[in-house]
């Protein structure tokens, strides 16, 4: 009951992008064509549970052990730098296939916040290993769902006669604004 | 050169502002912007990192070897990201309470490590100084000017460090929260986008 | 050889006569008993806040249009339509400015930004009501807006005591509710007239009825198993049905097309969800109502909903 | 090679660098830093309850172990020669997010002196006037230990603020554990204080 | 015009095709009119020297060609003098036609050379194609096209028109001659008949499959009777001809018989023609015929505005010029008065559904036009379905927007082509 509510509530409540603000760089980014938004995604799931979990290990192990916590940002970013170079060059030779359509989103995916957040998201919180992950898991789904709703809403706007000052971006933005509103319905519920 | 170098320096406050042109560095812009304090506050921070690192890597843009550049950057930037974290908890600590997680996450800032990867490493000293400068003030500037309309309209004051507003009109206006809420973030920097599109691009 | 001047248009050449005007037309008279009824029941305030907010959502519509040089598109009615859903959610008392500032935000925000009527995906009127809602909640607070009001029934918001107080319902019986004998929201107390404007309009093919039937079921439905589990909490379906925002929901907001699915099973499934969502918010989330802010959600949904759709007529079909 | 050996090296002293660097700064800040915290987080909140206090409660602090977390206890001597404590405690589910409550507690009388809202993200001009805003706080005021500090929805003795339900019953939650948390540790306490 | 019904529960407005009378009459003979003129579906090149040329004389049932070698050509239905050659535009997506102009004289002259006609595919795709009813006898006997099945249509395709009808019950005896004929020269035993079920006591005859027709549009489309009758699905962007089914004219039929019984072309079209007041007259005229000449003839004003609809309401194309001429393929012809006609417009969909429910090949319409609004023709193809639609112009009748979904539809489809021509 305790990892549902925390899953209900990572996902539509405190949801990484349209209510903590991580990750709107890739999420403006890569909303245009669904397509897009869906590697992104998958992208997303894939290294951001990586992350969470050998970030919490770092810091668990490492960090406060040594007690050098302030060497939280420099220690996380390297790994999560690493872990993305990783994983390309894994995916790159062993499945080509997801290479192919992951491939353009990993090195995106270094430069952020959402998944570096996630990340501290768990430490600031203190939880222990399992709810670590199970947070890092529930962001990344609620990345993707945000991330699709938008894509999907985002193709249908672009293809109505939207005034040209505000096309592209501008309209993107304030259409995620008002599906950042829409997700407050979720407020209160768990 | 005086020429290039202003034109490196200005390119940041118009032709190339972000988060306007440059459609980077989009989660601080939004999260911390509710008031002008914490827009001018996270510009700051952000410049300070901007400049020093971009400074450091131009200066040793001939020693790092390409294929572990970007882990240097990395390691420079995150380094100057950690000092601002621990120098605005020591001298600036309601501020840092209101940044939050977007302190840290300047490491991140795609604006930071873009500057590194495309201006830094490849021109001198003194221009990636100004590279960043102007960037930094540019980003301040948006920043700021974001939170001035959102705080206007979500909170009818505009209070700056303490003290008395310096601006109150909510004697007469309800406050429009919407602005200062999540959505209103992102629907106000869309407007606003929309305006300096209208203004005309360059 | 004269040539004479001839139209020259293409396929076809007849059209059933059917416009934007008519179909806003329609919506318009649909409203009408359960607007004049909140008239009726809020006196001249109500007729104040609903001829302000059509006005000025027209008024706002013609200067945008003027503004940004498009043509001018107050004639199809939809300004029009979207003052009157507007102003029929707010309660009687609401201030002049208020009004203002809301139809702007509904027209602006809501329909114009996005390239004018059927290019927005989210109901304008909903927009603007959710909008205001966040940024000054306390105007729509119905227990205290009528304080100076001396009604024969509960004065009282229904949803907003059954939520605090629990389910002790007989305070609200349902032919009251049903009557429109409640606080509330101008057009949206009387539920037996916005149902009767709702079946005029399915039957007269202006609303999809796959999207009224699936919005009440999910409520009901909802409603019926929170219940089940806790009648002393949670109030029954036919409650939730005839209180609130329900009924206009069921009948005028769900129903907008340009925010809504075509498809026959995206239109249940997008019915059934905002109905759940909508007990879901007054059962365990944070508003009293959850009409307004449930649509819209479903509103994101549409475009994704919208895919589920039949094989068109030879496709994908290899030389067979 | 020579270039694996470059890129270690460069890597290598880049980090230690930046390592050596970071570690001036953090103990040059340190000690601010922790003064900081209790100045802007803890010290209104005590101050305000402690009015007349004849100690100084943030000078006195000290720590103590329950179970996995760490208490920090603000002992305070009252005018009439009473000894009070303060503490913060969590009430989870506020409207965004966790909200801290600093209790002080009477230790002679074991009632409640007042309590203090210290952190919260609350809505502005709604939940926030749990804080700005002392009247719903000062309910708990002079309230004694049994008493149920919870809403009157939920059938105890507090008046929620009026469209702030959830903050106040996450504030309540936050009094209640202080009320728990004191009974457990009070022995403890005592023996601190001798 | 068939307005939408005050309780329209289902959206599905009922479209029916017109009857015939119990008892028709014989149609109206047009006079024949000093000029006449031909339309040939190919251009002229100016580089090249045509056959013919102004001045050229020509006889009564010459065929009149442009190029050595060209498939396409016309008929002349009189003797006289050929006036003009000239380019002619139809519409923006049909191309551009040759339009012979030719003055009759007094000679009545036949061409000779349909002495003893042969029978077979060949000679009547070469000669006999610019018969009434267009019988296209070049499809059939195209390269490389597997034909199995043969579907003589005594069914209108559209609305308005009983022009069919009329002409595969009134000439019962002459149709099923020429379905023998037909069967000769095509060898093929799998002949129907598709024919509306009340009429099916007017035509007996041996040899067919009788297809009962609905009357319901756009049910005698033939994507829609391969579908209902055949059980063969046309897959998107294909003809039925492709597919091996080949849909044949009555009245095409009924003039190869007596192309054969004359050992000559003929040339009397028949017409049906809806006035502005809605009356129906049906006509006779000889191909070639001006329009303006059958408009006088019947005492039919034509004003300024006005639209002259060719080839039914749904389907058909309306001509800028009252002078267009009588084609083999004209079953109908539909007059408007400028005050009945309701403009399209051009604003947005706003997703009421209505093309949706009423779209006989289950196309998203409401997305594919947006796709189309915005000229992505290729995405509107690959995943809207573009090319499954089959032009029965019903989304455009119903459109709430007043969108002119067909011609999007029409146009997407021809910028469609020329991409894959280009690629
Ligand atoms: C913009 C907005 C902000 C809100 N902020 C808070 C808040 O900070 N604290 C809170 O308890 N409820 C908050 N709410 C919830 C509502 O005020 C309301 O549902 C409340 O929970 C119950 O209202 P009541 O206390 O007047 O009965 C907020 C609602 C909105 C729309
Ligand atoms: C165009 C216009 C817009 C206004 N918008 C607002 C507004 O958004 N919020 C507000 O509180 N007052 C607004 N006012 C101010 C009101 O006219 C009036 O001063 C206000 O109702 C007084 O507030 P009070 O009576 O609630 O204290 C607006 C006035 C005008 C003319
Ligand atoms: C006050 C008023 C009421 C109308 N009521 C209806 C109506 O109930 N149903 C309808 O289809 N049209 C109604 N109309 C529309 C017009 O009578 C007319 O149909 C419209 O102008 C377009 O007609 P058209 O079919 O000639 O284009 C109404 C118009 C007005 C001004
Ligand atoms: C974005 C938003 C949407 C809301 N939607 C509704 C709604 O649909 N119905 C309603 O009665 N109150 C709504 N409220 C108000 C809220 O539920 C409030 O608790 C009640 O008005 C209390 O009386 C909304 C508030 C906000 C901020
Ligand atoms: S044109 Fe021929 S087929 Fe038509 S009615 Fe006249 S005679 Fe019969
Ligand atoms: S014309 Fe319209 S209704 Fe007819 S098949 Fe094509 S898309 Fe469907
Ligand atoms: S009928 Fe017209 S307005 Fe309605 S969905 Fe179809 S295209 Fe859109
Ligand atoms: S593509 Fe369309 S318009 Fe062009 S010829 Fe084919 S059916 Fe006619
Ligand atoms: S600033 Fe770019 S993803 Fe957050």
């Amino acid at each position: 009951m305790e990892f549902f509510e925390l899953a209900i509530g990572s996902i539509f409540i405190n949801n990484i992008i349209l209510a903590q603000f991580l990750g709107i760089c890739p999420f403006i980014g890569t909303s245009k064509k669904m397509e897009t938004a869906v590697g992104m995604s998958m992208a997303v799931v894939f290294v951001m549970v990586m992350a969470g979990m050998i970030t919490w290990s770092v810091d668990t192990f490492l960090l406060k052990a040594l007690n050098v916590e302030y060497l939280r940002t420099l220690s996380f970013i390297l790994v999560i730098a690493s872990l993305v170079q990783f994983v390309e060059m894994f995916l790159k030779k062993s499945i080509p296939g997801l290479y192919a359509g992951l491939g353009i989103f990993l090195p995106l995916i270094t430069t952020n916040c959402a998944v570096m957040g996630a990340c501290l998201l768990n430490i600031g919180n203190e939880y222990h290993f399992t709810k670590a992950l199970m947070s890092s898991f529930s962001y990344a789904i609620g990345f993707g769902l945000a991330l699709i709703l938008f894509a999907g809403v985002r193709e249908r706007v672009n293809l109505g006669p939207v005034p040209k000052p505000l096309q592209d971006t501008s309209i993107g933005l304030v259409t995620a604004g008002i599906i950042a509103l829409t997700f407050t319905s979720f407020r209160g519920m768990v | 050169m005086a020429q290039s170098l202003a034109k490196e320096f200005t390119k940041g406050l118009w032709a190339e502002i972000p988060p306007f042109r440059l459609v980077l560095g989009l989660c601080p812009t939004l999260a911390v912007t509710k008031s002008v304090e914490n827009g001018i506050g996270m510009g700051l921070a952000t410049t300070f990192v901007l400049v020093f690192s971009n400074l450091l890597i131009s200066l040793l843009r001939n020693v790092i070897p390409t294929k572990v550049r970007i882990a240097c950057y990395i390691v420079i930037i995150a380094t100057f990201v950690t000092i601002v974290e621990l120098v605005m908890q020591a001298y600036t600590y309601p501020l840092f309470l209101k940044l939050g997680i977007f302190i840290p996450l300047i490491v991140v800032n795609c604006i930071v490590l873009g500057r590194a990867e495309a201006f830094a490493s490849k021109n001198n000293p003194v221009m990636a100084l100004a590279d960043g400068l102007g960037i930094g003030i540019g980003f301040t500037l948006s920043l700021a000017s974001l939170g001035a309309v959102r705080e206007i309209l979500g909170a009818g004051t505009i209070t700056i460090w303490g003290g008395s507003p310096i601006f109150d009109m909510s004697n007469w206006f309800h406050p429009f929260t919407f602005m200062v809420e999540a959505p209103g973030a992102f629907a106000a920097l869309g407007l606003m986008l929309a305006g300096m599109n209208l203004i005309g691009k360059k | 050889m004269n040539n004479k001047k001839l139209t020259v248009s293409h396929a076809p050449f007849w059209h059933d006569g059917d416009s934007l005007f008519k179909k806003n037309l329609n919506f318009i008279i649909a409203l009408l008993p359960a607007a004049i009824f909140g008239v009726l029941q809020f006196g001249a305030p109500a007729l104040g806040v609903l001829a302000l907010s059509v006005s000025c959502a027209m008024l706002w519509e013609l200067i945008i249009n003027a503004v940004s040089k498009r043509p001018f598109t107050i004639g199809d009615l939809d300004a029009a339509l979207i003052g009157l859903l507007f102003g029929m959610m707010l309660p009687a008392v609401t201030p002049w400015w208020l009004v203002v500032v809301g139809t702007f935000v509904a027209i602006f925000m809501g329909k114009m930004i996005f390239g004018g009527i059927g290019a927005s995906p989210f109901n304008p009127a909903l927009l603007g009501m959710a909008i205001l809602m966040l940024s000054w909640n306390m105007f729509f607070d119905f227990d205290t807006a009528y304080v100076n009001y001396d009604f024969d029934f509960t004065a009282l918001a229904p949803l907003v005591a059954v939520k605090f107080q629990g389910a002790a319902t007989d305070l609200f019986p349902l032919s009251a509710l049903f009557m429109g004998r409640e606080v509330g929201a101008v057009g949206a107390v009387f539920s037996l007239g916005l149902i009767i404007g709702g079946i005029y309009l399915i039957l007269r093919g202006y609303a999809r009825w796959e999207l009224s039937v699936s919005f009440i079921a999910g409520i009901v439905i909802t409603a019926f198993l929170f219940h089940l589990v806790n009648p002393e909490s949670y109030a029954g379906p036919w409650f939730h049905l005839f209180s609130g925002y329900t009924m206009l929901g069921a009948f005028f907001l769900i129903t907008d097309s340009s925010s809504s699915p075509v498809q026959r099973i995206p239109m249940l499934i997008y019915g059934l969800l905002a109905g759940f969502m909508i007990i879901l918010m007054r059962n365990i989330g944070s508003y009293a109502d959850g009409t307004i802010l449930a649509i819209l959600l479903v509103n994101v949904v549409s475009p994704l909903l919208d895919n589920i759709r039949p094989t068109a007529l030879g496709k994908d079909m290899s030389n067979a | 090679m020579r270039e694996m050996l470059s890129m270690i090296v460069v890597l290598t002293v880049l980090a230690s660098v930046s390592g050596g660097l970071l570690a001036a700064v953090k103990s040059g800040t340190e000690l601010r830093i922790e003064e900081q915290v209790l100045k802007f987080q803890k010290a209104p909140a005590i101050e305000s309850l402690f009015s007349d206090v004849t100690n100084d409660p943030l000078k006195e602090r000290f720590n103590l172990e329950t179970g996995e977390t760490t208490i920090q206890i603000f002992p305070g001597k009252m005018p009439d020669g009473s000894m009070a404590v303060a503490f913060e405690t969590l009430g989870k589910g506020g409207y965004g997010g966790d909200i801290g409550l600093m209790v002080a507690i009477d230790m002679d009388k074991d009632q409640l002196v007042g309590a203090r809202v210290t952190t919260h993200a609350e809505t502005p001009g709604l939940g926030s006037r749990a804080k700005d805003d002392l009247t719903f706080v000062s309910q708990f005021n002079d309230k004694s230990l049994d008493t149920n500090l919870a809403l009157k929805a939920d059938n105890g003795t507090i008046s929620a603020i009026s469209g702030a339900t959830v903050t106040s019953r996450a504030i309540t939650r936050a009094a209640i554990e202080a009320q728990t948390l004191y009974n457990d540790l009070k022995p403890e306490i005592m023996k601190q204080i001798q | 015009m068939i307005k939408r019904s005050f309780f329209m529960l289902s959206n599905k407005p009922r479209l029916t095709c017109d009857l015939l009378e119990t008892d028709p009459e014989a149609p109206l003979k047009m006079d024949v009119p000093g000029l006449l003129t031909l339309l040939l579906p190919e251009p002229i090149d100016g580089k090249r020297t045509a056959l013919i040329k102004k001045g050229d004389v020509v006889e009564k049932g010459q065929k009149l060609l442009l190029y050595e070698n060209d498939t396409q050509y016309a008929v002349s239905p009189v003797s006289g003098t050929i006036k003009s050659i000239d380019t002619f535009t139809v519409d923006e997506v049909s191309g551009l036609r040759t339009r012979i102009t030719i003055e009759k004289d007094d000679r009545n002259t036949e061409h000779v050379g349909y002495t003893d006609m042969p029978e077979d595919l060949s000679f009547a795709a070469q000669h006999l194609n610019q018969l009434p009813g267009a019988p296209g006898f070049d499809g059939l006997s195209r390269n490389g096209i597997q034909l199995n099945a043969l579907v003589i249509t005594v069914a209108d395709t559209d609305l308005l028109s009983t022009t069919s009808q009329y002409v595969g019950t009134a000439h019962a005896a002459e149709l099923e001659k020429g379905v023998q004929i037909l069967k000769r020269i095509t060898n093929l035993s799998k002949v129907y008949l598709l024919i509306p079920g009340y009429l099916l006591e007017r035509v007996q005859f041996d040899g067919v499959t009788v297809m009962p027709a609905s009357l319901n549009y756009p049910d005698t489309l033939p994507a829609l009777v391969m579908k209902n009758h055949l059980d063969k699905i046309l897959p998107a962007g294909r003809t039925p001809e492709e597919m091996g089914i080949f849909f044949i004219r009555a009245e095409a039929v009924v003039s190869l018989a007596r192309a054969f019984e004359a050992n000559a072309p003929v040339f009397e079209k028949c017409i049906t023609l809806i006035d502005k007041t809605g009356a129906r007259h049906r006509i006779e005229a000889v191909i070639g015929t001006p329009l303006s000449s059958i408009f006088s003839q019947l005492g039919i004003q034509i004003d300024e505005q006005d639209r002259i609809v060719i080839g039914g309401a749904m389907q058909g194309f309306a001509t800028f010029t009252d002078h267009h001429p009588v084609t083999p393929d004209m079953d109908s012809i539909l007059v408007q008065d400028k005050g009945d006609i309701i403009p399209l417009s051009d604003t947005n969909c706003i997703n009421c559904g209505r093309c949706v429910q009423i779209c006989p090949a289950d196309i998203p319409v409401n997305l594919l036009v947006r796709f189309l609004q915005t000229a992505q023709y290729e995405t509107a193809a690959d995943k809207y379905d573009l090319e499954s639609c089959i032009d029965c112009g019903l989304c455009a009748y119903v459109c709430t927007s007043r969108i002119a979904l067909s011609q999007y539809i029409r146009l997407g489809k021809h910028e469609l082509r020329k991409l894959r021509i280009d690629a």
